[in-house]
């Protein structure tokens, strides 16, 4: 009882203090301000330094010091709450954006369970024979991760919804109505574009849904989501972005219209909180698509016991469990990371679309094409 | 493990319907009254489940199932009634819908 | 033991938050605090072993349909003075007379049922009650036709909000 | 399909009045702004008629059976309420063209959610399940909800179309916690198990009664049917003593919400407003339809689910609630008619006068348990009530115009004259609401009282509470005769005030003329629908000693979920 309390309190503190939250707060600095300087064609932070350590006193470090200046910067600042605003709720507010985007990691796979046995590998799965399998690599294993987050992250709307109310702005509370708009109307096709990738693993447990994009199709094509489920693919990264509120959808927040949107009111830690709940969530993204879409912690043609070419029993590279366990968990993040970085591509490459544009978007080609996508799909796992 | 009796589920449902009733009767913003209908229903959903739970039938699973999906609907008809009352009203108050006498 | 905490805590947290619901000025605060009664429901179902209805509970009420009520607040803009008055405290005593009466008779009548015998629950549950599976199961064969009763049901929603709601024709 | 428990055919009604609706919708996303959407009704029209067609002709008649794993009965009852519901929505649609022409607000959505809203009261009728019974229900109230606000550029549409939802939806947050209540006395929301485990072990507590017990072995068949994970032993374990409270809570609340649903007092003071506010043409079809619905399902839950003896009359049973009721409604609905200025709500306090003698069959047939065939006046009743309300509410559409409504008595000054046809189509629908020769509504009024009475003739105790009731019934119709009266007084008797513009659009008329027609043929030669009613109402499915037996359906297939990979 004590140890499974212990280990889970161990699992969360990995996870979100090791995983992504560095992760989230290193992409303010390198997506959003070196990867932009670079596609702007200019040099980006440089300035900062860490002189008090000696030797890295001249370096530029590619502006991470910048990030340490910035957090200082937030820390010290003036926490300012506008005239008419709701004392409170302008407290409570960043608990309430950044609560949805750390509990939603709680159901994310990094690795298959523990095996405490010996691994066999069967017909493209690990199967544990003479030892139990031990929940390690992931929060919790719901049956209905998938539910699991998109009830999470239907919730992470009242965060930027109350922000703009609670603000007494007007910038404030359109950014908020937007928001609310938006994640309202984006929720329907994420949901729906991924309906088909259920239908095919049929499951909502997002360990399993790694576990079988194991499959070779044809003992070569990895049966990864992004295989089978190519549209659907492209509808939930841009629904995903949506619900995020990244660029190009970052109506909530558009400056050259409402200056900050629902957070313009918020000031130091408040504002950075929010910021952080949004790089965190937009990592959670990268996590998500990369456990539906990318195969999860799955290298192709790696299994427990090594690499097998084919649906063979015996490994043609064998390695050791901990090896396999370390390559997965690295291509978990690297596919997570590829994500991240596909999103600040397209963030800093695609000029950000009109209010109406980003409804019609949601309403009238990605709902279509996902309904499409599943009848389809549908069809086919009939037929099959 | 499942030691606690059915009866206090149902207590508990009992108390948030009455709730919901009061909050109906009470309050004259219509907003808040509907959502003291959904109270009601979310009591309903409770006492299918605590049921569901004691008959070991998935029936009272499935009929919450129903009930969410009408509270769906009827959230989106109720809140644009409201909406269109408001632009006829420029207020929420019921006692101010008060066209028609009696 | 540990269950009857989890009960008493979610419990409170329901009756509570939804008590702050018809207590609260303001029709956000009241929207928020439903939200957080609707989670204490959801803990509540788990308990029931309902995770399944758990999780549409959050995703529903809590995802959907309660962004909708606080959608409708934002776009209606309701400030203070438009927040209504106290109501005749007579009123108020009444109702909530009435309303405790037909509390009690209510629980009186649990009080029978559950009286009469150790009404705990079921002890032969399958380990499956209540997850996706079985739902899912019986969504699509004895419940084939109130679920496709119900898609007809949320269509009537869209096409009666929006012929309400919208501004002209 | 081969597979009797998923029979298609079964629910073709709902699927062709649901398939028209969105039909409907399809065809108005490709409308011009400005085109004229009367076509639409005619559409709408076609599609009730095509329901009706198809619920007659595709189901054999006289056999019952439960479809959908004993989701839903499709027998005599279900076909005869399908075809009331379905002239009842072709009426509203023939008369709502020229009104909603009128009030800028023709748009084919109407015709749409009206068709939606038959389909679920052809479900309602037709369920056999609570969960399909509820879902019915929402599907025919959320739709007239938006139908009453539809003119929503009127104040009055919009108030009357939210107090009407807030009634509903406290309504039926009521009859889910009945539902769920009587769920937990019974461990079903089957009305047929329920009315088994009613009849059984709920109300005869822990007798360890012999027959009690076979009936809940039946009760678990029915249960197994459906696929629940459910043994004998569990079912019999469920109920018993200390359920009967949970029982009576449960029932109770259920009529109450239909009380709501039916407006009867004590629970009618929604429909004055509504029906004053709401677009003519729909608050005939909430009036008449809307309330035929509603009795009919109740007719079918109360003579199915609680028809034991222990509940029908004896300790707790519901004869006392609807003898109440029928009393109330008839007295309160009829004065208070007595002194309203507004026909439409005079027209809803009759209205709620009318739902207090449908009541009367109610208490008839519960007083004199058993023999249900009793009721079948109810379902004449129905069909006269609802043809000369929907044709009254169509004069009154069709004389109203935009601006110039024809609310008050005194609109219809001289009318009788200036439009004779017209004026003799609303005196025949008048005559009928009033219950005088040779309009059906005498007819109507007449079965029921004398199944009343003949309940009575029996003897017992409280018969004579009956002979009371149909007397109260009798003294305050002759009563209401006062008011309907004044409306001929007003169309004959009094000098038109105000010119009344010729009316363009034709269907309108014809749908007065219909319906004049129909009230004077059922007035005239009842003995066919007389007959059918009868035959409806004695062969209803699901009743314990009906022609149906729940137990027989073989429990169902079990498609193990698809799978691609496993």
């Amino acid at each position: 009882m004590l140890t499974d309390i212990l280990l889970i309190l161990l699992k969360i503190v990995a996870v979100v203090l090791l995983f992504a939250m560095p992760i989230g707060s290193l992409m303010t600095l390198l997506g959003d301000r070196k990867q932009s300087s670079m596609i702007q064609n200019r040099v980006g932070p440089n300035r900062a330094r860490l002189s008090i350590i000696p030797g890295l006193g001249r370096l530029p470090l590619v502006g991470i010091p910048h990030f340490l200046a910035d957090g200082l910067k937030m820390i010290f600042k003036e926490d300012a709450i506008p005239d008419g605003a709701d004392r409170t709720w302008h407290n409570i507010v960043p608990a309430m954006a950044l609560f949805p985007a750390i509990v939603m990691w709680a159901v994310i796979p990094f690795h298959d369970h523990y095996c405490t046995g010996e691994i066999v590998v069967q017909n493209y799965r690990d199967i544990c024979v003479e030892g139990q399998t031990r929940n390690f690599f992931s929060i919790a294993n719901l049956d209905a991760g998938l539910l699991y987050v998109f009830a999470i992250s239907g919730v992470s709307v009242y965060g930027a919804a109350i922000a703009g109310w609670a603000s007494n702005a007007k910038y404030s509370l359109i950014g908020g109505l937007r928001s609310s708009a938006q994640m309202i109307s984006y929720e329907v096709s994420m949901a729906l574009s991924v309906a088909g990738a259920i239908l095919i693993y049929g499951t909502l447990n997002l360990n399993e849904m790694v576990v079988q994009q194991g499959h070779l199709i044809g003992g070569w094509l990895p049966m990864w989501g992004i295989v089978v489920q190519p549209l659907a693919f492209f509808i939930f990264l841009g629904a995903m972005m949506a619900e995020t509120k990244r660029a190009p959808f970052d109506m909530p927040e558009g400056e050259s219209e409402i200056v900050a949107g629902y957070f313009t009111e918020f000031s130091s830690m408040k504002f950075a909180v929010i910021q952080l709940s949004e790089y965190v969530a937009t990592v959670f993204v990268g996590a998500l698509i990369a456990t539906i879409f990318l195969g999860g912690w799955q290298v192709p043609y790696l299994y427990g016991d090594g690499f097998h070419f084919g649906n063979t029993p015996t490994a043609a590279l064998e390695l050791p469990y901990w090896a396999v366990i370390a390559l997965r968990i690295g291509a978990f993040s690297f596919k997570t990371i590829f994500i991240l970085w596909l999103q600040f591509m397209l963030r800093w490459t695609l000029p950000r679309f009109r209010y109406d544009q980003v409804m019609n978007l949601g309403w009238k080609i990605f709902l279509p094409l996902s309904l499409a996508n599943l009848v389809i799909t549908a069809f086919v796992v009939a037929i099959l | 493990m499942f030691g606690i009796p059915i009866g206090w589920y149902l207590t508990l449902s009992a108390a948030l319907f009455v709730l919901g009733a009061i909050g109906l009767v009470l309050r004259r913003n219509a907003i808040v009254m509907f959502m003291c209908i959904e109270i009601m229903l979310n009591a309903v959903n409770l006492t299918f489940i605590a049921f569901a739970r004691y008959h070991n039938d998935l029936g009272g699973h499935l009929f919450v199932f129903m009930v969410i999906a009408v509270a769906a609907a009827e959230a989106g008809i109720g809140l644009a009634l409201i909406v269109n009352v408001y632009r006829h009203r420029r207020s929420l108050n019921v006692d101010d819908i008060n066209l028609m006498q009696g | 033991m540990a269950e009857t905490i989890f009960f008493i805590v979610f419990a409170l947290g329901a009756l509570g938050f939804s008590a702050a619901v018809l207590i609260a000025k303001n029709p956000i605060n009241s929207a928020v605090m439903l939200v957080c009664s609707f989670f204490c429901l959801a803990g509540i179902y788990v308990m029931l072993s309902a995770t399944f209805m758990a999780v549409i509970q959050i995703l529903v009420y809590a995802g959907a349909i309660m962004v909708l009520f606080i959608f409708v607040l934002m776009l209606l803009n309701i400030r203070d003075d438009e927040i209504e008055a106290p109501r005749l405290s007579i009123h108020q005593g009444i109702a909530i007379l009435a309303g405790t009466g037909i509390f009690f008779t209510i629980a009186l009548s649990i009080a029978a049922w559950s009286g009469s015998s150790s009404r705990v629950a079921h002890d032969t549950m399958s380990d499956t009650f209540g997850t996706v599976e079985p739902i899912g199961d019986q969504l699509i064969t004895s419940y084939v036709l109130p679920f496709e009763m119900a898609a007809i049901l949320l269509l009537v929603g869209i096409v009666g909000a929006v012929v309400v709601a919208k501004k002209r024709f | 399909m081969g597979n009797p428990a998923f029979d298609i055919l079964s629910i073709l009604p709902f699927a062709v009045a649901c398939s028209f609706g969105m039909l409907i919708l399809l065809l108005e996303v490709f409308q011009r702004q400005t085109a004229s959407r009367s076509y639409l009704a005619g559409i709408a029209v076609v599609g009730f008629l095509l329901t009706a067609f198809v619920s007659g002709s595709f189901l054999p008649t006289g056999t019952a059976r439960a479809t959908f794993g004993g989701m839903a009965w499709i027998d005599g009852y279900t076909q005869i309420f399908t075809s009331l519901f379905c002239l009842a929505g072709a009426l509203t649609a023939m008369i709502a063209p020229r009104y909603l022409q009128e009030h800028g607000a023709d748009r084919g959505e109407f015709y749409a959610l009206l068709l939606f809203s038959v389909a679920g009261m052809i479900m309602m009728v037709a369920a056999a399940d609570l969960v399909v019974f509820f879902v019915a229900l929402e599907i025919m109230s959320i739709a007239v909800y938006a139908l009453a606000a539809y003119t929503r550029r009127s104040k009055l549409s919009s108030e009357a179309g939210f107090k009407y939802f807030v009634l509903g939806a406290f309504a039926s947050a009521i009859l889910l916690y009945g539902i769920a209540l009587v769920y937990g006395a019974t461990g079903t929301t089957n009305l047929a198990a329920i009315g088994q485990a009613f009849g059984g072990d709920v109300a005869r507590g822990a007798t360890g009664d012999a027959a009690a017990m076979s009936t809940l072995a039946q009760n678990a068949i029915v249960a197994a049917a459906r696929g629940a994970d459910v043994s004998v032993a569990a079912v019999i374990g469920n109920t018993g003593a200390g359920a009967v409270p949970l029982a009576i809570l449960g029932a109770t609340l259920i009529l109450i919400a239909f009380s709501f649903k039916i407006a009867a007092v004590p629970f009618h003071m929604w429909a004055p407003d509504a029906y004053t506010g709401a677009p003519t043409p729909v608050v005939g079809f909430m009036a008449a339809a809307v309330k035929a619905a509603g009795v009919a399902a109740l007719f079918r839950v109360v003579s199915v689910a609680l028809f034991s003896d222990s509940f029908r009359g004896g300790e707790y049973g519901w004869v006392q609630i609807f003898f109440a009721l029928a009393l109330l409604s008839m007295v309160v609905g009829n004065l208070v008619a007595l002194v309203q200025g507004n026909i439409k709500r005079m027209l809803a306090y009759s209205s709620v006068a009318h739902a207090g003698y449908m009541l009367v069959a109610f208490t008839a047939v519960g007083f004199r348990g058993g023999d249900i065939s009793m009721g079948s006046g109810l379902v004449f009743y129905l069909f006269a009530y609802t043809i000369a309300t929907i044709g009254a509410f169509g004069v009154l559409s069709w004389l109203g115009s935009r601006g110039m409504p024809c609310d008050n008595f005194e609109d219809l000054d001289g009318v009788g004259y200036r439009y004779p046809w017209i004026g003799l189509a609303m005196s025949i629908f008048m005559l009928s609401a009033a219950g005088i020769p040779p309009a059906a509504g005498f007819i109507g009024k007449f079965l029921v009282f004398k199944s009343a009475v003949a309940a009575s003739a029996a003897g017992g105790p409280g018969s004579g509470l009956l002979i009371f009731l149909v007397v109260t019934g009798i003294l305050v119709s002759v009563a209401g005769v006062y008011y309907y009266l004044r409306v001929i007084v007003h169309l004959y008797m009094k000098k038109a005030t105000r010119e009344v513009p010729e009316m363009p659009y034709g269907a309108a008329r014809w749908a007065i003329v219909i319906c004049a027609v129909l009230t004077l043929a059922l007035g005239v030669l009842p003995g066919k629908l007389v007959n059918s009613s009868e035959q409806a109402v004695g062969q209803m499915a699901g009743r314990a000693d009906g022609v149906y037996q729940q137990s027989a359906e073989a429990p169902l297939p079990t498609p193990g979920g698809i799978r691609l990979i496993r």
